[in-house]
């Protein structure tokens, strides 16, 4: 079974799926369990599979017995491993705090969030750029399915936009793709690699078209400026624990970004090498810019916590644009902090919402909480944490990134991050005292809050210490993935041992 | 002979289909645009017709059996929803 | 290892209160001293290492990537500094305890404060730049939990806020100043940086090092311009605003430029700036501390106008000004702190803090009052007192300093004339609160505070008085230590009360003159200053944060906008300069391959595609108009794809493009039949040009691809797929085996589509028009006679059309999804004949079973091979023979392709049918008059889609 | 809906299915009889459900005839029509024709009215919905009497002899 | 494959090209909807049964075996013409297209419940 | 024929691209198709165009690129399923909102 252990992020989702959406009515308690006990389970494999990762060998896995380039893999490095073990735990929280009854707002959550998990996990592992896009549309879809769970008004009119902006954007990721196999003949991303290293100049042009179309695609998925416009409502409105997993969403962008244009657009690419870098690297510091603007101008709970979502897009981003390993590493062990942290923030501001009636998340002065000790000091930490404040894992995070700068890099991005930082500081701390502690005198009214909600606040949320009591292990094994991002032919050697040609 | 007719057929088809086209450009009524539509299809199927002659394949076979059954189904959803509005009520 | 566990005694006593909250104050009061009081212990048991000249040092690896080490050192600075923290912070729980309300949580007290007394011994004690900036980000958010610790009250979360941005600011620009240090030095350890001064020194970038630090170090230590903050947190209990301000908070930014005075301090723009702000806020703060009327108030500007005073002395650099810096640190620290709680006590027992309402108290406290008196002789800089000893100090290195080179005498001058206002505003303290009788009665009457209260300022007075009676015997030892620490080498000195009559004390004496002089007159200088006050820095400081929250809120609508089309709009234009820019790489569009011979049906096509798309575009305004002509481009799309050999692609497309019309047709019911003309000209033209030019580069790069050779990998699926899939046809083959992962995230985003759609129709409210878009009334005529029997000749038709199909996919052109398609479609067929009821009679299971099975089925057939020891995935065929049958195959693939097809038929009708079925459920039955015998299924309730 | 009463409940539409079967496989192995044949059950036993009645066919020469009558017509009418449309429209004489049935099931109407629509000059157009009578759009008639006549003999009547008797 | 066989092929290629000719033609020049329904209806089906059965004749010469699949095509149209016929001549009614002044019989005799009541404003009126 | 076929793809996608720009939910989903429609075109030319070449094996040696009409099959079916969502969430929204534009702008000025 042991060699299947690649597969498992993909299949376990599926089937756990299939167990649950055969029927829409049932017992909710068979649901919660199959859905939690599935959930679980990922995070185990997804350990397992990080141990294996951390070997430092890429390890494959030829669906159908078909090997690379013809079959489709899923691939195994540090990054894929790294990044599903984040969804892993990161889902784990969502689905226990679901269970304290968000489930039960609509049909088939459980089987939706499975098959959401699906998505990103194949995205994560595939090695091959059209399934790449399948992936994309699955984990796409359910997200559509579970924004609108629940209802209302302004979660429709949110995802109108989402869903009509992702749409134009999965056209154009068919249009890139189909310019990269014309111009390579390839799908699989390693054999491209090679094909782009010995590519003939007249087909230059086709494939920096292609790749910069892709890069549009990856930019809109992962909101970067001039296409971030759909994040601040879709995430401000979605159900608490499907906003949690969405912060998974961008990073599902990121990712594809840094795999993407690191394998196939490395020193080996001659002529092409990097040549996303300079977009990448001026659109985030915009992106950082605008999202500073937003999270100042934020008068909602949820409204922030977007745009703070937005605020560590720009951060990773900015990483990506750097292109050295340093950076990568410092962008790495950021998203691990940052899914997690706003991941944390989204649920708790659902669990702040329920206490304070109809006041809800606005930032305005509400009814005092009856569980408001707890929430504050969980509010604390979250912001503290994504405000890049210490002693929590943003600071170690944004010191990172600072520190990975270099040369004239530095002269942009020190002042915008430590611009947002500040503007982070400044909303945090106000939405923080308008929360809890400017209430209205009078009883305290309400009820508690479930204790699955607790826990999958606080599951997430002590990320923010874990991270940084681990920071040397953790940032040894951001540098390593770092390190072997910038080493393709690991990789493509690995998957095509026969490859001739001097992509080495 | 066989090609001739081939290219007899077919050009006289082609003006069948730019026939269509106009009817279906200018209507004036939804019925006619919709009747323009439907005879579009089933023109198509001759297309497909002289395509497998041309190549010498049945291949297409299939093409044009769906072409005249779903272009039926087209019409009758179309004539639904002109009678009714809803079409499946 | 010591020295870690007095740096981490006191973040463990964080856990202490609130794990003892419940026992009782008193019993959680003394469970906190435990830990502080053993690590000033420990401290203390260093002392003797110390002073053998050992070097204290602690340090563990902590992620070497940033080069944050857990590192402590113990030296005489951080001594100095964590003698001051501990031990008052040790009297201050002291106090605390009686000043705290009953009702108060002060569990929650005591915790804010145990982490903020652990962050600034962190501060005191870490080895490393970015460790350093940990403790240092952590000092400024205990100080908001604690200014904010009385959150009902707007003072206090104004004030909180106010401070944690200014010294949250500046701790950001410090992060950036050490991070730029430590690259410098080439190492982030304390001892490594501060060895390397020249190096820092000579690199370009120290002077935006230099005051990137300095902004953390002045907004902390509330150096003009960014003092506003701390008056404003004295809205905090009085046992914070004695700890944050005397000893603790705000000389973490002194502590700071002590701290890394080896290595940056060495030039002239240290000199120039560090000085400069130290005096201006030493009068500034002085002058204010004479025109507050709040005890506290006072209080506060006269901690910034100390604060600056040690900043001048750390600016002029000299060992001897530093030696005077350290010593002025440690007695501000215990006088401030005795004058805070003495305040405290006060407002404790008179319920207020203002002059006017106080007056005469040494009758009633008289204790109290002598304690103040004594403390506030130290402030003035009294003789005998260890206020004076470092006033003095601060004279004569005023006059020995160059610093400002042509106009020295400046220094001296303003000096003395902070040692002025520093005497006035100490006797304007002690004499109106204790002496004048009162204008006002205050709220309570007063009485001595419970003596174990007062033993904390007891203590602190008595040091002040012993301090200055017997410096050398005091302070030496630890001033040496201290000292040593910061100048890098043993400093000679000698701490006396009298040096002889010299330019310092004739000084001295001249403040005392005037400053007495002053508060006789300073009434009237009052008067006159009021005329100019009016800018009340918090309300600035608010108005500039709600502006910069009112702007950014404009920006960021204006940018956002709220408007879909501009974020297509963005989307395609970002595609149309990505495009471009490849494009133009291309020098010759025309590839090798070259152009294939165009014919006539060739040109028919494109005339009729290209006719379609733009006759779609154009009649959008009348949508089912443009349902129509989106209708041909579908059918010459398939048509197109026969031409160029993709019969499966055909037959797709077909299948594919009736299901979207009926689809398409369903909704627009359910909206508004045509568009309004909305669109400015100008907008449209807009949207023509961006869309046409899009178009122009998608399709010249569609033209430069189909012009080159294909490199493809293909030949690999035509040579492999009858010998390795089985099959023939080698798109089905691809499909179901060599992708066929691809394929099964396919049917489950089909899947999920289904799933997806059922949510978006619970609880759907629709707008059910009466009549067509003319106003005409819809025909009573639900299912016309011919359409319902020529349905059901049609069903089994199709069915079999549609196995046949299905069979067949491996090998010809077809499939499990087109066959359930056509599935899909006849029996849509029958519920638009026939009516929801009548079909969901007949056809009654749930779709939504149907749909998850085919994915199931397809994913059972890959785990199968598992079975084999195979991959995921993998399929296996074989050929079998039966007796009169012969030979045939069988495949996994087509056991998979079976999943596909369910999964297309479930998913399919869970879109179509449930979608007719709660339209239909919705139907207002206003036009009933037919008698046509369905008529009772336009009333049926509205129930639940399946 | 009938119910279901046996392995077989429509036999004629069963072997039409094989029939249907073996063109769309283009082979008579006898593996596709057996395939056809098993889907040829399977079928009408799937959608014998959908079916209001059965309907019997009494006298399947006398439907044998009337097809190949039909047939015959269809070409007739073919050029009659493509005369008409060929030549200048001020000959047409336009008609629309209220036609009263006699038949009275539905499914033989709709018989009636596609035979109708594919022969001469005639589109059957609207079912009066109490199935009294059928609306007939001709394109070109003189009397229509006649017309009304012709079809009534030609078709209703051997229709209902097949279906209603 | 012989002449005789060749020419009927031809012949009956043409012959359906005609027809579905004149189909289109009649669709396009006749004066009212009604009219224009009839070409369709029984010219074009035609057209394409020839076309079909030309095909079928040349597959059966080529391959030399009996293949009559296209008649099920033709079967197909044959069963689904007059319906989408019917079906549009009954929207046409139900839209009270104009039909040409001289049209004798009048279609306005269809009875109130067959065309629906009296026109009431549109919801979507409003709307544009 | 490339030549024409580019052109084609090219109007079909600047038709769809128009109509996406529109503030009407039903032509932008109309859009929405037509792009894709047209989008399959272009990916399925990415492997050339070939007559008469279906690739079933043993007919010929003329055999079309699969590949790219297996990505373009897959691509269809996900394009219907994303067409299915986004229409009847336009309906969604009309009936929440009360209007079908985009924005769901309140005022309404049609
Ligand atoms: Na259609
Ligand atoms: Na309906």
């Amino acid at each position: 079974m042991m060699q299947h252990l690649i597969v498992f992020p993909v299949v376990l989702p599926l089937v756990a799926g299939i167990l649950l959406l055969y029927q829409r009515q049932g017992l909710v308690r068979y649901k919660r369990a199959v859905s939690v006990a599935a959930t679980v389970l990922l995070l185990l494999v997804a350990t397992g599979l990080l141990r294996q990762a951390a070997s430092d060998q890429v390890t494959y896995y030829a669906l159908g017995d078909w090997q690379a380039p013809f079959g489709i893999v899923l691939v195994l490095d540090r990054l894929s491993a790294l990044m599903l073990l984040v969804t892993a735990v990161l889902a784990v929280g969502a689905v226990v705090f679901a269970c304290a009854g968000d489930d039960e707002k609509g049909s088939n959550f459980h089987g939706l969030f499975q098959w959401q998990l699906l998505g990103i996990n194949g995205a994560f592992l595939t090695g091959d750029l059209f399934n790449l896009f399948v992936f994309f549309e699955v984990l796409l879809l359910a997200s559509y399915a579970l924004l609108l769970h629940g209802g209302g008004k302004a979660r429709i009119q949110a995802s109108v936009h989402y869903v009509v902006l992702n749409l134009a954007g999965s056209s154009l990721f068919l249009i890139a793709v189909g310019i990269l196999y014309g111009a390579t003949g390839t799908l699989n991303m390693a054999d491209m690699a090679i094909r782009v290293a010995e590519l003939p100049t007249e087909r230059e042009g086709l494939v920096t078209a292609g790749a910069l179309m892709l890069l549009v695609v990856f930019g809109l998925k992962a909101a970067i400026l001039p296409l971030y416009f759909w994040l601040p409502k879709a995430y401000a409105s979605a159900p608490a624990p499907v906003a949690a997993l969405f912060a998974i969403m961008t990073k599902v962008g990121i990712y594809a970004i840094l795999r993407v244009y690191s394998l196939l657009f490395g020193d080996t690419a001659g002529g092409l090498e990097a040549l996303e870098q300079s977009w990448v690297w001026w659109l985030s510091l915009a992106t950082l810019a605008a999202a500073g603007v937003g999270v100042m101008a934020a008068r909602d709970l949820r409204l922030l916590v977007a745009y703070l979502v937005l605020v560590s897009v720009g951060t990773l981003l900015a990483g990506i644009g750097m292109r050295s390993p340093q950076a990568v590493s410092a962008l790495l062990y950021y998203l691990i902090h940052t899914t997690l942290v706003t991941g944390g923030l989204f649920l708790l501001a659902e669990m702040i919402s329920l206490q304070r009636g109809k006041a809800g998340t606005r930032l305005v002065k509400g009814r005092p909480m009856v569980q408001g000790a707890g929430l504050a000091m969980l509010f604390f930490v979250g912001a503290i944490a994504v405000a890049g404040v210490p002693p929590f894992s943003g600071a170690i995070g944004k010191a990172l990134m600072l520190n990975a700068a270099e040369g004239t890099q530095r002269l942009w991005l020190w002042p915008l991050l430590l611009l947002t930082s500040l503007a982070s500081l400044i909303a945090l701390s106000r939405a923080g005292s308008t929360l809890f502690w400017r209430s209205h005198r009078g009883n305290i009214s309400g009820s508690p809050l479930a204790r699955r909600q607790w826990f999958g606040v606080i599951w997430l949320l002590s990320a923010a210490p874990l991270l940084v009591a681990l920071a040397g292990p953790v940032s040894s094994y951001t540098q390593a993935t770092a390190d072997q991002l910038a080493n393709p032919q690991v990789l493509i050697r690995t998957l095509l041992p026969n490859a001739t040609g001097d992509a080495q | 002979m066989l090609s001739t007719a081939l290219y007899v057929t077919l050009a006289l088809v082609v003006m069948a289909l730019l026939m269509n086209l106009y009817r279906l450009t200018i209507g004036p009524s939804l019925p006619d645009r919709v009747l323009a539509l439907d005879t579009m299809y089933v023109n198509s199927i001759a297309l497909i017709v002289l395509l497998g002659l041309w190549l010498n394949s049945k291949t297409y076979f299939e093409s044009a059996l769906l072409i005249a059954m779903l272009g039926f189904i087209s019409t009758v959803a179309v004539c639904k929803y002109i009678l009714r509005g809803d079409i499946i009520e | 290892m010591t020295l870690l566990w007095i740096a981490l005694l006191p973040l463990l006593g964080v856990l202490v209160p609130a794990l003892t909250a419940q026992r009782g104050r008193s019993f959680c009061s003394l469970a906190t001293a435990v830990l502080p009081a053993t690590a000033l212990v420990m401290t203390l048991l260093n002392v003797p290492a110390l002073l053998d000249g050992e070097q204290l040092r602690f340090s563990v690896t902590w992620m070497p990537e940033l080069a944050l080490d857990l590192a402590f050192r113990l030296d005489g600075l951080s001594l100095l500094f964590n003698l001051l923290i501990l031990g008052i912070g040790l009297l201050i729980i002291l106090y605390a305890h009686y000043y705290l309300a009953k009702d108060e949580p002060f569990g929650r007290f005591y915790a804010f404060l145990m982490l903020f007394m652990a962050s600034m011994v962190g501060i005191s004690m870490s080895d490393n730049l970015i460790l350093l900036w940990l403790f240092w980000e952590l000092t400024s958010l205990s100080s908001f939990l604690l200014i904010g610790y009385w959150s009902y009250r707007s003072d206090a979360r104004k004030g909180a806020r106010m401070a944690l941005t200014v010294t949250g600011a500046g701790g950001l620009a410090l992060l950036a100043g050490l991070l730029l240090l430590g690259d410098m030095a080439g190492s982030f350890n304390m001892g490594d940086v501060l060895a390397s001064g020249d190096v820092i020194l000579a690199d370009p970038r120290y002077p935006l090092m230099l005051g990137l630090v300095l902004l953390g170090a002045f907004t902390k230590s509330a150096q003009f311009p960014f003092h506003f903050w701390l008056p404003h947190a004295m809205a905090a209990p009085t046992p914070v605003s004695a700890y944050l301000h005397s000893a603790t908070m705000v000389k973490a930014g002194i502590f700071l430029m002590a701290r890394l005075h080896p290595a940056i301090a060495g030039s002239e723009l240290w000199s120039v700036v560090v000085s400069l702000v130290g005096i201006v806020t030493m009068l500034y703060g002085a002058w204010f501390a004479l025109m507050k009327t709040d005890l506290k108030g006072i209080l506060a500007f006269s901690t910034v106008s100390h604060l600056g005073l040690i900043t001048v002395l750390l600016g002029i650099g000299s060992p001897m000004a530093i030696l005077a810096a350290l010593f002025h640190i440690l007695n501000h620290a215990t006088f401030k702190a005795a004058l805070f709680m003495s305040a405290g006590i006060i407002d404790h027992e008179t319920g207020t803090r203002e002059l006017k309402q106080l007056g005469g108290l040494k009758k009633a406290m008289p204790v109290t009052a002598l304690l103040t008196t004594l403390a506030a002789a130290a402030m003035a800089g009294v003789p005998l007192f260890n206020g004076f000893l470092s006033k003095e100090m601060f004279f004569t290195e005023s006059l020995a300093t160059p610093v400002l080179g042509g106009v020295s005498w400046l220094l001296p001058a303003l000096a003395t004339l902070g040692g002025i206002l520093s005497v006035a505003y100490s006797l304007r303290l002690v004499h109106a609160v204790f002496f004048k009788p009162a204008r006002e009665e205050p709220p309570k009457t007063p009485h001595e505070p419970p003596h174990l209260m007062r033993l904390p300022v007891e203590i602190l007075v008595v040091l002040c008085v012993v301090v200055g009676l017997f410096p050398a015997f005091m302070a030496t030892g630890l001033l040496e230590l201290a000292s040593e620490a910061v100048i890098g080498s043993p400093l000679d000195f000698h701490l006396a009360i009298w040096h002889g009559v010299n330019l310092p004390l004739i000084m001295s004496l001249l403040a005392f003159v005037v400053g007495i002089a002053l508060y006789w007159r300073h009434g009237n200088v009052r008067r006159f200053t009021q005329q100019f006050a009016g800018i009340d820095a918090r309300r600035v400081f608010e108005r500039i944060l709600i502006s910069i929250g009112y702007r950014s809120e404009q920006l960021i609508a204006a940018l956002e906008g709220n408007s879909l089309q501009r974020y297509v709009g963005w989307l395609w234009l970002a595609a149309l300069v990505m495009g471009g820019i490849g494009l133009v790489q291309i020098t010759d569009l025309t590839g090798a391959a070259g152009n294939q011979p165009l014919d006539g049906i060739l040109i028919l096509g494109a005339v009729m595609l290209m006719f379609g798309g733009v006759a779609t575009a154009a009649t959008h305004r009348y949508r089912l108009i443009s349902l129509l002509m989106l209708s041909v481009v579908g059918l010459f799309v398939a048509l197109t794809f026969a031409r160029f050999s993709a019969p499966d692609l055909a037959l797709t497309q077909l299948s594919v493009e009736v299901v979207t019309m009926i689809l398409l047709m369903l909704a627009l019911f359910f909206l508004p039949q045509k568009t309004p003309r909305e669109s400015s000209p100008l907008r449209n033209v807009r949207d023509m040009l961006l869309a046409g030019t899009l178009g122009l580069v998608i399709a010249s790069l569609n033209y430069a691809v189909m012009t080159r050779d294909t490199l493809s990998i293909s030949s690999f699926f035509v040579e492999n797929s009858k010998p390795g899939g089985g099959g023939y046809n080698v798109v089905n083959v691809i499909l179901v085996d060599f992708r066929g992962f691809d394929t099964l995230g396919e049917i489950t985003v089909l899947a999920i589509a289904g799933l997806a759609i059922f949510k978006l129709l619970n609880r759907l409210r629709l707008f059910m028009p009466h009549s067509d878009g003319e106003g005409r009334v819809w025909s009573p005529d639900r299912y016309p006679a011919v359409l319902t029997s020529i349905s059901m000749t049609l069903l089994p038709l199709a069915l079999l059309v549609s196995a046949f199909i299905f069979l067949r996919g491996h090998n010809q052109p077809g499939g499990g999804f087109i066959a359930g398609l056509i599935t899909a479609v006849a029996l849509i067929l029958l519920y638009m004949a026939r009516g929801v009821a009548w079909a969901q009679e007949r056809l009654d299971f749930p779709f939504q079973p149907v749909a998850v099975i085919g994915v199931a089925v397809a994913t059972l057939t890959g785990l199968g091979s598992w079975l084999f020891g195979h991959p995921f995935l993998t399929s296996a065929f074989g050929y079998f023979s039966l007796p009169l049958i012969g030979t045939f195959e069988l495949a996994t693939a087509l056991l998979f392709d079976l999943g596909v097809y369910l999964a297309v038929v479930g998913a399919t009708l869970m879109i179509l049918a449930n979608l007719g079925k709660v339209t239909t459920a919705h139907r207002p039955v206003t036009e009933t008059s037919g008698k046509d015998t369905d008529a009772a299924a336009a009333t049926s309730s509205a129930k639940e889609p399946r | 809906m009938i119910a279901p009463r046996s392995w077989l409940p429509t036999p004629v539409l069963s072997i039409l299915l094989l029939v249907v079967w073996l063109l769309l496989v283009r082979s008579y192995a006898f593996g596709q009889f057996v395939l056809g044949g098993s889907l040829a059950i399977l079928i009408p036993l799937l959608t014998h459900r959908f079916w209001d009645a059965r309907s019997l066919i009494a006298k399947p020469f006398a439907l044998l005839r009337f097809i190949f009558r039909v047939l015959g017509d269809i070409i007739t009418a073919n050029f009659e029509v493509a005369y008409l449309i060929a030549n200048p429209w001020r000959k047409l004489k336009p008609h629309f024709i209220e036609y009263p049935l006699m038949l009275e099931e539905r499914f033989t109407i709709t018989l009636l009215a596609s035979t109708i629509s594919l022969t001469p000059g005639t589109v059957s157009a609207n079912l009066r919905m109490d199935g009294k009578s059928l609306l007939i759009h001709a394109l070109n008639v003189d009397d229509e009497e006649v017309l009304i006549n012709q079809i009534r003999e030609r078709y209703e009547r051997p229709l209902k002899e097949i279906y209603e008797c | 494959m012989s002449v005789i066989v060749e020419a009927l092929i031809s012949l009956l290629l043409i012959a359906g090209g005609i027809f579905v000719f004149i189909g289109s033609l009649g669709m396009a020049h006749l004066r009212d909807f009604y009219m224009r329904l009839h070409g369709p209806t029984k010219a074009t089906t035609l057209g394409i049964g020839c076309m079909l059965i030309a095909s079928m004749l040349y597959f059966w010469s080529v391959d030399g075996k009996p293949d009559i699949q296209e008649l099920l095509i033709t079967l197909f149209l044959f069963i689904t013409a007059p319906v989408s016929a019917h079906l549009l001549a009954k929207s046409g009614l139900h839209l009270r297209l104009k039909h040409a002044d001289k049209t004798q019989g009048k279609p306005v005799e269809l009875r109130p419940e067959e065309v629906g009541d009296k026109p009431v404003p549109h919801p979507d009126k409003g709307h544009g | 024929m490339e030549l024409l076929y580019a052109m084609t793809t090219g109007v079909l996608t600047a038709c769809g691209l128009y109509l996406t720009l529109r503030g009407r939910t039903f032509p932008v989903v109309v859009g929405l198709t037509l792009l894709s429609y047209a989008v399959n075109l272009f990916l399925f030319s990415m492997g050339g165009l070939t007559t008469d070449g279906p690739a079933i094996v043993s007919e010929g040696t003329n055999y079309a690129d699969p590949l790219p009409q297996a990505l373009v099959l897959t691509a269809i079916v996900i394009g219907f399923a994303m067409t299915a969502f986004v229409v009847i969430l336009a309906m969604r929204a009309r009936s929440e909102v009360g209007n079908d534009h985009v924005d769901g702008k309140k005022e309404d000025r049609e």
